[in-house]
C-alpha cells in the first residue's frame, strides 16, 4: 500500500502465461526466417501478394496458399522514430518503426529500420525519406522469430 | 416487431485442444457458416462476436485480432465481452431495426491457449477486498454448492449425476472436448477440488469458434428451407459482492422469465422441448432447472433422479453434453444456441433426440455463482 | 429503417487523476448525474449497456461484474460493448440499436476508463499480437505518426504546414478547454512551447497527444415515446456508421482511409446528409494526436483530400469557423479511452439542444461524434440533430 | 508441459495502481487497530461490511460508520484439502467461507481455521451452518483483508 495525498493506492501487478499456436502458416513463415528467407503467400482470387506469408485473404475470403519467396528489398512506405519508453515495451527506444514495402508485393511489411546512428532526430529526419530503398539485416543466431530480422538498412 | 429474425446456420469448432493458429480458426468457421448459407462475405450485413479481452485470449481489444478473419473487412460491426448470447441478441437487435438484412454473430475463444480459467476468473475481483482473499470462480460455486446442498438436502449423487448423464451425452457429440463415459462412483472419487466441489464436477477450459448467421424473415426464408426463429431472450444482472447476494435466489428465474414473456411461454415444462444451459459446475444444472422453471425450488435433486433431463426424457437438457464436456468460456453462450439450433432442425446426428422438437431454450451464465444470466428461446 | 432514438441526457464526470475514488464511485458520479439531470428514476431503465477500454488498463476483468450496482443494472439485462478505443461510440450505437428494435423504451449507456491505474501504453501493446506487429508499434504514437507521415509525403504538404497547423490544433483545442467544465488539460499554449517540446514519436511531440485521464460518461437513450414524455429537448440520432478494416497495420490504405470513409458515408446517407461541411454545424471528432484531426477533416468530406492543414490555418474548423470541430477540447485535452467517445456523442447532444454552456457553437441544430479504434483499424461516427 | 507443436509462450505482465478512495482507506485503517468496520445505508437502514461509500441497492450515500462485531455465523463453507489456486492467499488445506457477522446485512467473505482440516468429514461434523465464529488477527498489520488471520469457531 502507497499512500498518495489523503488516500491509499493499492499497487498491484498482473502476469498472465499464455501459450498461442503457431499454426501452419506462421510455423512455415519462421521456419523461412531460419534460412534467411522471407515468404509471402498470393491470393488466388485478387493475386495480390501479402506478406507476412497468411492463410487466407481478408478481402476476398479465399484461401491464400501460393507460397512465394519475398524480395529482401524494398522501399520505405512510411516511418516513426520512437523517442519514449514505456512498461512493456518489447523493443528499447530509440527505434524507427516501419512500413516497408518489399519489391514485388502488394502490403507494407512492418519492422524496424537501422544500420546508423539514431541519437539525433535532425540526423534522422534528414537521412529516412519515404520511398527510400532498404534491405534486410540478419541477425546470425536464428530463433524463428520475427527479430531474426535485425531490422532494414538503407541501400547505398 | 417489423420483422421475424431467423437462424439460417451454424457453424463451430470441436473443443479439444488443436494445433491451428486462432485466426485460421476464426476463417475457416466464418467460411464455413457462409459456405452452407451460400452467401458471400461481401452480402452480409454486419458482424458481431464475442469474445473477451487479455484475460481469456491473451489479446486487449480481442476483436481488432480477428476482425478480417471473421469476415468483417470494411463491415460493420460491433463486439460484446464477456458472454457470447449478448453478441446473439445484439445481432438480433441489429436485424429488428431494419439497418440490416443479415448479421454474422461470433462466439471466441481458444481455451487451450490460455492458462488455467480460477487464474483468470481471479481476476473478475475487486482488488480490495475478494481477489485478497483469492475468490474465482471455482470457490464462489463450492460456496454456492454447500449452501444449496444445506438447504434443500441436494445429495452429491445427485450432483454426480449430472455428469454422468452430460458426459454420457458427450460420447454421441462429434464437437465435444471430454469424451469419457462415467458413473457416480467415478465422479464422487475424483479429486476433491473445493470440499464438496469434485474434480468432475468442474468444466474443462476448451476451444470454441462458432459462428452463427441471421437474417430477417424473408431472407431467411431464402437462404434455407428450414430457418429456426428467435423467438425471446431475456437477460439479468445480480449484484457484484458475492456476500451481497443471495446464491440460491439468483437472477436466472428474472432473465428466464423475460425471454419466456418475449416468446409467449407460459409453462416451460410443457412448451420447452430441449434445453442447452450452461453448467459450468455440476449442481448448477440442477438450481438451474428449477430456476427455469422445469421444476419447483429445491426439486432439482429429484428431476434429475427421475431422469427426465435425460435425452430420452420429458426435458431433455444438454444432449450435447453442456459445459461439463465442452467449456470454452466466452463461447459457450452461442454453443448452446448452435446445438439448440440443431434439435430445432433436427440435425443434432446421434444426439437427435427422438421427440419432435418446437421449441428449445439456450441459456448463458458468467460471473460468479452465476451473477449473470442470458436465456434465448428460439423455434421452428 | 428502425423506430426513431433520441438523448435524453448526459452525465460526465470530472476528468483527471482520480486517485480520490475507486473505479465503480467514479462511474457512480456519471450514472448519479444522468439521473439528477433527467429526473428518471433507474426502475424506468429498461436495459444497461457498459463498455471500457481492455481490461489489461483496469486490472480486473469483465468490469460490468464490478460496475453491477453502481450501473443501477441488478435484476436488469445488460450489454457489454467494447471496441478498443471507439468503445465509447459503440456504446452509443448500441444504445441506439437496443431501442431502434423495439426492444426496450429507455437504455442507460455508460462507458469508463481509469486510465491512471493501471499502464495505457503497455496495455495498448497487447493489442498488437506477439507474431509480428507488436516489436514495432510503440503504443499509440508510433502507428498514428507512420499514418501522418504518409498522409503529408503523400500530397506532398512540406513538413513545417504540417507543423504549423498541428499546432493551431493543439493551442486552440487546450485554450477551448477552459470552456468545457469536464476537460482535463486546460491549458494557455504558445506557439513556441508546441514547436520545441519533447519528441514522443518523431514528428509527434509533447503537445500533440492526449493524456490519460480517469473518467466516466453516462447518457441515456430512449424511444420516440418516452423522449417525448420526458424530454422538452431531446438529441435525436439521424445516422449511424462503423465500419473497420485489416488487423495487420500495412494491409490497407490509412491516407485515404477507407473504413473513416465508410463510417462517414454510413451515417450521412442515414441522416440524408449531402454536404456535410455546410450542412453539420459542429463535429466532436476524436482527436487523441493532431495529426489525426487533420486526417479526419479529409475522410469525412469537411474539405478536400491533402487540404486540411490550409482550411485550418485559415480557421475553417476554429470556433466561429464555417464547420468548428472540437469545441470541447475533445480527446485531445480529455481522454478516458473507454469513455471518450461517449463524451464526443454526449458533447455533440449538448451542442443540438443549447445546453454546451460556455462552449455552446450557437444555433447548433446538427453534430457530428466520432471515435476511432483497433489497431488504427475502425471508425464510428453518430450524427445527432435538434428535430426528429 | 510442452507442446508438440509451435508455439509462442507469452507472459502478459503490467503493473496496477488502484485507487482505494475514501472508504477502503478508512476501512483498512481499522484492520490495522484490530476494528472491522461497515457503515449503514441511509435509506435502507442495512449495514454493509466492508464499510463502503454507497449502498449496493439504494446507491444513495453509506456514511454512517459503525464498528460491527468480530462474531458472525457461517453461512457457507469450502474446504480445500490440498488443491492450489492461483491468487489464494493461504495455502492448503484452508476454509473459505461466507460469514454474516452480528448485527449486519450481507455475508462476509473470508477464512476459518483454528480446527484440524485434515479429514472433510470431521470438518463437515463440526460446520453447519449458523456455527458462531471469530475474528483472530495476524500480529503485523498491513491494511489488507489478510490482517484477519481467520475466523475460529467460539467455543461453548
Amino acid at each position: 500500500m502507497e499512500k498518495k495525498s489523503e488516500y491509499d493506492i493499492l499497487t498491484d501487478k498482473v502476469a498472465i502465461p499464455y501459450e498461442i499456436a503457431a499454426g501452419p502458416t506462421w510455423t512455415r513463415f519462421f521456419e523461412g526466417f531460419r534460412q534467411e528467407k522471407i515468404y509471402g503467400t498470393r491470393c488466388r482470387k485478387c493475386k495480390r501478394v501479402l506478406v507476412p506469408a497468411r492463410s487466407f485473404c481478408p478481402r476476398c475470403f479465399v484461401d491464400t496458399d501460393e507460397w512465394i519467396e519475398i524480395s529482401q528489398e524494398g522501399s520505405i512506405v512510411s516511418w516513426a522514430l520512437t523517442e519514449y519508453e514505456y512498461y512493456g515495451m518489447p523493443t528499447k527506444p530509440p527505434f524507427i518503426g516501419a512500413l516497408i514495402r518489399l519489391d514485388g508485393t502488394d502490403s507494407n511489411f512492418l519492422h524496424l529500420i537501422g544500420g546508423f546512428d539514431l541519437s539525433d532526430p535532425e540526423f534522422v529526419r534528414k537521412t529516412v525519406k519515404n520511398g527510400m530503398k532498404v534491405r534486410a539485416v540478419w541477425n546470425k543466431e536464428k530463433k524463428g522469430h520475427i527479430m531474426d530480422i535485425k531490422y532494414f538498412e538503407p541501400v547505398k | 416487431m417489423a420483422t421475424r429474425v431467423g437462424i439460417v446456420d451454424i457453424a463451430m469448432t470441436p473443443g479439444a485442444e488443436s494445433k491451428d493458429n486462432f485466426l485460421d480458426q476464426v476463417y475457416k468457421v466464418t467460411k464455413e457458416v457462409l459456405d452452407k448459407a451460400g452467401i458471400k462475405r461481401a452480402d452480409v450485413g454486419t458482424v458481431i462476436s464475442a469474445a473477451s479481452d487479455v484475460f481469456h485470449g491473451g489479446m486487449s481489444c480481442a476483436n481488432s485480432y480477428y476482425w478480417d478473419a471473421g469476415g468483417a473487412f470494411l463491415k460493420n460491426g460491433s463486439r460484446q465481452d464477456g458472454e457470447s448470447l449478448f453478441a446473439f441478441i445484439y445481432a438480433v437487435m441489429r436485424i429488428l431495426s431494419g439497418s440490416f438484412d443479415t448479421a454474422l454473430v461470433l462466439g471466441v475463444c481458444k481455451g487451450s491457449e490460455n492458462p488455467e480459467n480460477d487464474m483468470l476468473t481471479h481476476f473478475f475481483t475487486d482488488p480490495f477486498y475478494q481477489r485478497q482473499v483469492g475468490l474465482n470462480e471455482t470457490v464462489a460455486a463450492a460456496l454456492q454448492m454447500r449452501e444449496y446442498m444445506d438447504k434443500y438436502g441436494i445429495t452429491g449423487e445427485q450432483c454426480a449425476k449430472v455428469v454422468v448423464k452430460n458426459l454420457g451425452n458427450a460420447l454421441r457429440n462429434p464437437y465435444a472436448h471430454i469424451k469419457k463415459r462415467v458413473d457416480v462412483d467415478d465422479v464422487l472419487n475424483s479429486e476433491t477440488v473445493l470440499y464438496p466441489l469434485k474434480q468432475m464436477e468442474c468444466a474443462p477450459k476448451s476451444e470454441g469458434i462458432v459462428a452463427i448467421l441471421l437474417a430477417k424473415e424473408d431472407v431467411a426464408k431464402r437462404l434455407t428451407n428450414k430457418p429456426v426463429w428467435f423467438k425471446g431472450y431475456g437477460s439479468s444482472m445480480d449484484a457484484f459482492y458475492l456476500g451481497d447476494r443471495d446464491l440460491l435466489d439468483g437472477q436466472l428465474k428474472q432473465a428466464a422469465k423475460r425471454a419466456y414473456d418475449m416468446a409467449g411461454v407460459s409453462n416451460p415444462k410443457k412448451e420447452i422441448d430441449v434445453a442447452e444451459v450452461c453448467e459450468p459446475y455440476a449442481f448448477q444444472e440442477l438450481l438451474w432447472y428449477e430456476d427455469l422453471g422445469f421444476c419447483a425450488p429445491g426439486e432439482g435433486g429429484k428431476l434429475i433422479d427421475s431422469a427426465a433431463t435425460n435425452m430420452d426424457g420429458n426435458i431433455p437438457v444438454n444432449p450435447s453434453g453442456g459445459v461439463l464436456a465442452t467449456n470454452p468460456y466466452v463461447s459457450r453462450g452461442l454453443y448452446r444456441l448452435a446445438e439448440a439450433f440443431l434439435q430445432v432442425q433436427g440435425k443434432a446426428g446421434e444426439r437427435q433426440i427422438d421427440k419432435k422438437v418446437n421449441t428449445a431454450l439456450a441459456h448463458g451464465t458468467h460471473g460468479f455463482a452465476g451473477q449473470c444470466h442470458a436465456v434465448a428461446i428460439i423455434g421452428n | 429503417m428502425g423506430r426513431p432514438v433520441a438523448i435524453i441526457g448526459s452525465g460526465q464526470t470530472k476528468h483527471g487523476r482520480r486517485f480520490d475514488v475507486t473505479y465503480p464511485e467514479l462511474v457512480k458520479e456519471a450514472v448519479d448525474r444522468v439521473f439528477d439531470s433527467t429526473g428518471i428514476s433507474p426502475e424506468d431503465i429498461d436495459g444497461v449497456v457498459s463498455g471500457t477500454m481492455p481490461s489489461m488498463m483496469e486490472g480486473v476483468a469483465l468490469t460490468h461484474f464490478y460496475f453491477a450496482d453502481v450501473l443501477r443494472s441488478v435484476g436488469k439485462p445488460i450489454l457489454k460493448t467494447e471496441t478498443c478505443g471507439s468503445t465509447g461510440v459503440s456504446l452509443a450505437i448500441t444504445g441506439y440499436y437496443w431501442i431502434a428494435s423495439g426492444m426496450a423504451d429507455l437504455v442507460l449507456v455508460v462507458g469508463s476508463e481509469k486510465m491512471n491505474e493501471g499502464d495505457s501504453q503497455a496495455t495498448m501493446t497487447t493489442v498488437v499480437e506477439p507474431f509480428y506487429q507488436r516489436y514495432f508499434i510503440s503504443g499509440a504514437p508510433g502507428i498514428f505518426s507512420m499514418q501522418s507521415q504518409q498522409w503529408s509525403v503523400h500530397y506532398g504538404i512540406p513538413e513545417e504546414r504540417v507543423r504549423a497547423a498541428a499546432t493551431k490544433l493543439s493551442i486552440d483545442h487546450h485554450n477551448d478547454a477552459f470552456d468545457n467544465p469536464y476537460a482535463h488539460i486546460k491549458k494557455k499554449l504558445t506557439e513556441e512551447e508546441v514547436n520545441n517540446a519533447r519528441i514522443i514519436t518523431y514528428p509527434v511531440r509533447l503537445w500533440d497527444v492526449c493524456p490519460n485521464s480517469d473518467g466516466a460518461c453516462a447518457v441515456i437513450f430512449a424511444s420516440e415515446k418516452m423522449a417525448k414524455k420526458i424530454s422538452k429537448n431531446p438529441a435525436w440520432v439521424k445516422g449511424v456508421g462503423y465500419s473497420g478494416e485489416e488487423y495487420w497495420f500495412g494491409d490497407s490504405d490509412k491516407v485515404v482511409w477507407q473504413c473513416a470513409i465508410d463510417a462517414a458515408k454510413q451515417a450521412y446517407d442515414m441522416a440524408g446528409i449531402k454536404d456535410p461541411r455546410k450542412e453539420l454545424d459542429v463535429a466532436e471528432v476524436y482527436n487523441p494526436f493532431t495529426f489525426q484531426e487533420l486526417l479526419y477533416y479529409e475522410c469525412f468530406g469537411f474539405c478536400d483530400f491533402g487540404k486540411a492543414c490550409d482550411e485550418t490555418l485559415k480557421g475553417t474548423f476554429a470556433k466561429g469557423g464555417e464547420l468548428p470541430c472540437d469545441p470541447s477540447g475533445g480527446t485531445l485535452c480529455t481522454n478516458p479511452i473507454g469513455a471518450t467517445g461517449l463524451n464526443r456523442v454526449a458533447e455533440a447532444a449538448l451542442q443540438v439542444t443549447n445546453q454546451a454552456g460556455d462552449h455552446q457553437i450557437p444555433g447548433a441544430k446538427l453534430a457530428l461524434a466520432h471515435a476511432m479504434g483497433g489497431v488504427d483499424q475502425y471508425n464510428g461516427i453518430m450524427i445527432l440533430g435538434s428535430k426528429l | 508441459m510442452t507442446k508438440e507443436y509451435n508455439t509462442l509462450k507469452n507472459v502478459i505482465e503490467l503493473p496496477h495502481k488502484y485507487a482505494a478512495g475514501p472508504a477502503w482507506t478508512r476501512f483498512y485503517d481499522g484492520l490495522k487497530q484490530e476494528k472491522i468496520y461497515g457503515s449503514r445505508c441511509q435509506k435502507c437502514k442495512k449495514v454493509f461490511v466492508p464499510a463502503r461509500s454507497y449502498c449496493p441497492a439504494c446507491q444513495v450515500s453509506a456514511d454512517e460508520w459503525i464498528e460491527v462485531s468480530q462474531e458472525g455465523k457461517v453461512i457457507s463453507w469450502a474446504l480445500s484439502i490440498s488443491h492450489e489456486f492461483f491468487g489464494m492467499p493461504v495455502s492448503p488445506p484452508f476454509i473459505t467461507a461466507l460469514i454474516r457477522l452480528d448485527d449486519t446485512d450481507c455475508d462476509f467473505l473470508h477464512f476459518i481455521g483454528g480446527i484440524d482440516l485434515s479429514d472433510a468429514k470431521k470438518v463437515k461434523d463440526l460446520i453447519k451452518p449458523g456455527l458462531k465464529v471469530r475474528a483472530v488477527w495476524n500480529e503485523e498489520k498491513k491494511g489488507h483483508m489478510m490482517d484477519i488471520r481467520h475466523f475460529v469457531p467460539v467455543s461453548g
